[in-house]
C-alpha cells in the first residue's frame, strides 16, 4: 500500500502526483522503487476526483470483513 | 550577574554549575511542580523515571540564578517557575516525556483546603464501617448515610463537592475515611525547552485516540482510493475482484441478462417484484 | 476497471492469468495497452484466491447492501 | 459471465458494446463464442445506462443474501 | 493527514518510525515539515497499534459502506 | 402468482394491463383462465403504481440483506 | 424482465419451460420476441432448481417484512 500512501501525501499537500514526485516518497522512506508499478499507479490515477475517490467508502472494502474478523 | 553570583557560598555554585551542565548535556529541560507530592511517591517517580529523564531538586533561586548565567533561549524558564520547581532533563522528545509525566499521577486522598479538579461523588453502597459515630460524621458532611442489618451504608449516589469548589476540613476527613482520592499528584510540567524551542503543557497534552482515529482513517482511505482507482495491491486486489464481480452481478440482474451465474438472481427478483405486487393486488 | 475485468474473464473462462492473455484482451477491446499496469495486476493478483475473493463479494455485498437502501 | 465482463470492459474504456466488440474481446480470451449469447447480451444491454446499473447493488445483493448464509 | 500518510509509508515498507524517517519522506514530498507535529506524532504513534488500527480500517469500511451509497 | 407474472410480462414490455391481455398471456402459458380472478386482478391494480411497487421491492429486499446474512 | 417472468408464469404453472413455450407467452403479450434472449435464458435455466431459487428470494422477502414495516 506504501505507492498509494505516497500518492495519499502528495495529494493531501497539495502537490502533483507524478512519477518523479512519488518516487521521491518513496525513496525517501527507504523504499526500493518498483518503476513500473509507479508508472501503474499515475496511470490508474489518471481522471481519478482522489479526493472523491478516498471518500467513496469502497463497498469492495466489505471484502475485507471476513478475512479481518 | 556574575557580580552576584561571587556572593554564593561554594554549595549554591556548585548547584547552579550543575544545573547549567546538565541544562547543556540533554536536549530538553523542563520545570516541573513538586506541589503536594509525598516524599514516598516522589521516590517512586524517581524511580519510573529513571533511564529516560533526570530529576533534579533545587531551590527557585538557583535555578533562577543558573538560566540567567546561561542566558540566551533558554533563560526564559525563568518566567515560568512557579510554587515548588524542579528540573526535569531528558533527551526524549518532549511529547513522549509529557506522558510519560502523566503516567506518574496518582489519586490522592484530599487535604483540607484543597480544590476539587472534578465533580467529587461518592457511591451508593455498604461501607466497611461498623455501627458508630462514623454515621453522625457522614451525614455532617452531606452523605447519605443510614445502618442497614447492622452496617454502614450510602444510601444513594451522590455529588458532595463540585469542581473547582474548595475541599473542607470535614469532607476531607470523611472522604479520607472512604477512602476517595479525587486529588492527581504527580509531577506537573510547567514548561520544556527542547532545543531552544519551548513547549506548553497544552500542546503537549495530545490525544493518542484521535493518531488512532486517524490511522484508522488514512488506512480507509488508501483502501478506498486503491479499489476505487482500480490501482490493485496485495492488500486490496481481492477487494478490487470482488467490487469487479458485483458490478457484473449487478449489470446482469438489472438489464435481465441471462446468464447462468446471475439468473438465480433474476429469478429472485422477478418472484420479489411479483411479491410486492401480489401484496397490493390481493 | 477493465484490467480486473480482463483477468476476471480470463478466470471465468479458466484461462491462466498472465502478462500476455490480460494484453490480448484488452487490445481486443480496443485499449491502448498500459504494460505497467498489466504488470502491477499480475503482481498483485499473485498469490490471491480468485475464487476465494469473488465467493466472498456475495457476503460482501449482502453486508454491503444497507447501503443502498 | 465472461459475456458480461466483456460488456464491462468495453463500457470502462469508453468503447461501443456491440456484438463484434463483444466476441473480439471474448475470442481475444481463448473462449469459442456462442453468437447466440452475445446477441442475448447486446439485446438485454439495449437501453441499460450501464454506469447506474453497476451502481445498483441492492437487488443482486440480496438475491445473494440466502447463498452466503 | 499527511504526518499521518507518511508513517503509514513507513509502517507499510517495514521501516521504523522516527522523527528522521517521517521528515525525510514529507521533504521529499516537497513539504515543510513543522519539527514539533512530528515529535507530536512519533510520541502519539508510541502508544498506538498501527496494526489494529488498520485492522480496524477494514471493519469500519465494513460498518461505513451504509453511508457510502 | 401466474395471474401477477402476467401483469408484470405486460408492465414491463409497456403494454396496458387489461382483461384481454392478461387472459391470452395465460392462456399462451397452456393456464385454464379463471375469468373472476382476472377481473379482480385488473380490478385490483387499478390507481396502482406498478413501477413504484416494483421499485419498493427491491428496498425492501436491500433492507432485509443483513437478517438473510 | 419479461422473459424470466414468462418462464415464472410457466414454472407456477407446472408447464416445461422450453424456447416455444416462452415465446408463446411473449408473443401473447404483444412482445417481439428476440431468439437469442430465450435461447439464453433456457441456457441459463437449465440445471436450476427454479423452486429453490424462488425459495431463497422468499427468505429474503421475509426477512424483509419488519424492516418494511
Amino acid at each position: 500500500m506504501e505507492y498509494i500512501y505516497a500518492a495519499l501525501i502528495l495529494h493531501s499537500a497539495g502537490k502533483e502526483i507524478n512519477e518523479e514526485a512519488v518516487s521521491a516518497v518513496l525513496t525517501a522512506a527507504g523504499i526500493a522503487v518498483d518503476d513500473s508499478r509507479v508508472k501503474a499507479l499515475i496511470a490508474a490515477l489518471d481522471g481519478v476526483d482522489i479526493a472523491e475517490a478516498i471518500e467513496k467508502s469502497a463497498v469492495a472494502a466489505v471484502a475485507a470483513a471476513p478475512a479481518a474478523a | 550577574m556574575p557580580l552576584y553570583t561571587t556572593h554564593l557560598p561554594q554549595w549554591k555554585k556548585d548547584e547552579v554549575g550543575k544545573i547549567k551542565e546538565l541544562s547543556e548535556q540533554y536536549k530538553l529541560t523542563g520545570l516541573v511542580d513538586l506541589h503536594g507530592i509525598p516524599a514516598k511517591q516522589l521516590q517512586e517517580m524517581r524511580r519510573d523515571l529513571r533511564g529516560s529523564a533526570v530529576l533534579k531538586m533545587t531551590r527557585n533561586t538557583l535555578i533562577e540564578h543558573a538560566f540567567s548565567q546561561l542566558g540566551g533561549d533558554i533563560s526564559e524558564i525563568n518566567s515560568y517557575i512557579d510554587g515548588q520547581s524542579a528540573l526535569i532533563y531528558t533527551n526524549e522528545n518532549p511529547f513522549k516525556l509529557y506522558k510519560k509525566l502523566k503516567e506518574t499521577m496518582t489519586k490522592m486522598v484530599a487535604k483540607p483546603g484543597d480544590i476539587a479538579p472534578e465533580d467529587i461523588s461518592v457511591s451508593k453502597g455498604p461501607t466497611a464501617f461498623p455501627p458508630g459515630p462514623i454515621v453522625g460524621q457522614l451525614q455532617q458532611a452531606g452523605i447519605p448515610a443510614a445502618i442497614e442489618s447492622g452496617k454502614v451504608v450510602i444510601r444513594e449516589n451522590k455529588t458532595v463537592v463540585k469542581a473547582g469548589e474548595e475541599i473542607s476540613a470535614k469532607m476531607a476527613d470523611v472522604l479520607a475515611k472512604l477512602d476517595v482520592r479525587p486529588i492527581d499528584v504527580g509531577l506537573n510540567l510547567q514548561i520544556a525547552c527542547y532545543e531552544g524551542t519551548f513547549f506548553e503543557p497544552k500542546t503537549l497534552d495530545i490525544d493518542e485516540n484521535k493518531y488512532f482515529n486517524n490511522v484508522v482513517l488514512a488506512a480507509q482511505q488508501a483502501f478506498n482510493l486503491s479499489v476505487n482507482a482500480a490501482y490493485p495491491t496485495t492488500t486490496t486486489a481481492g477487494a478490487i475482484i470482488g467490487k469487479a464481480v458485483r458490478e457484473a452481478r449487478n449489470l446482469g440482474v438489472e438489464a435481465a441478462v441471462y446468464e447462468k451465474d446471475v439468473v438465480e438472481m433474476i429469478i429472485g427478483r422477478a418472484q420479489r417484484e411479483m411479491l410486492a405486487l401480489r401484496a397490493i393486488v390481493e
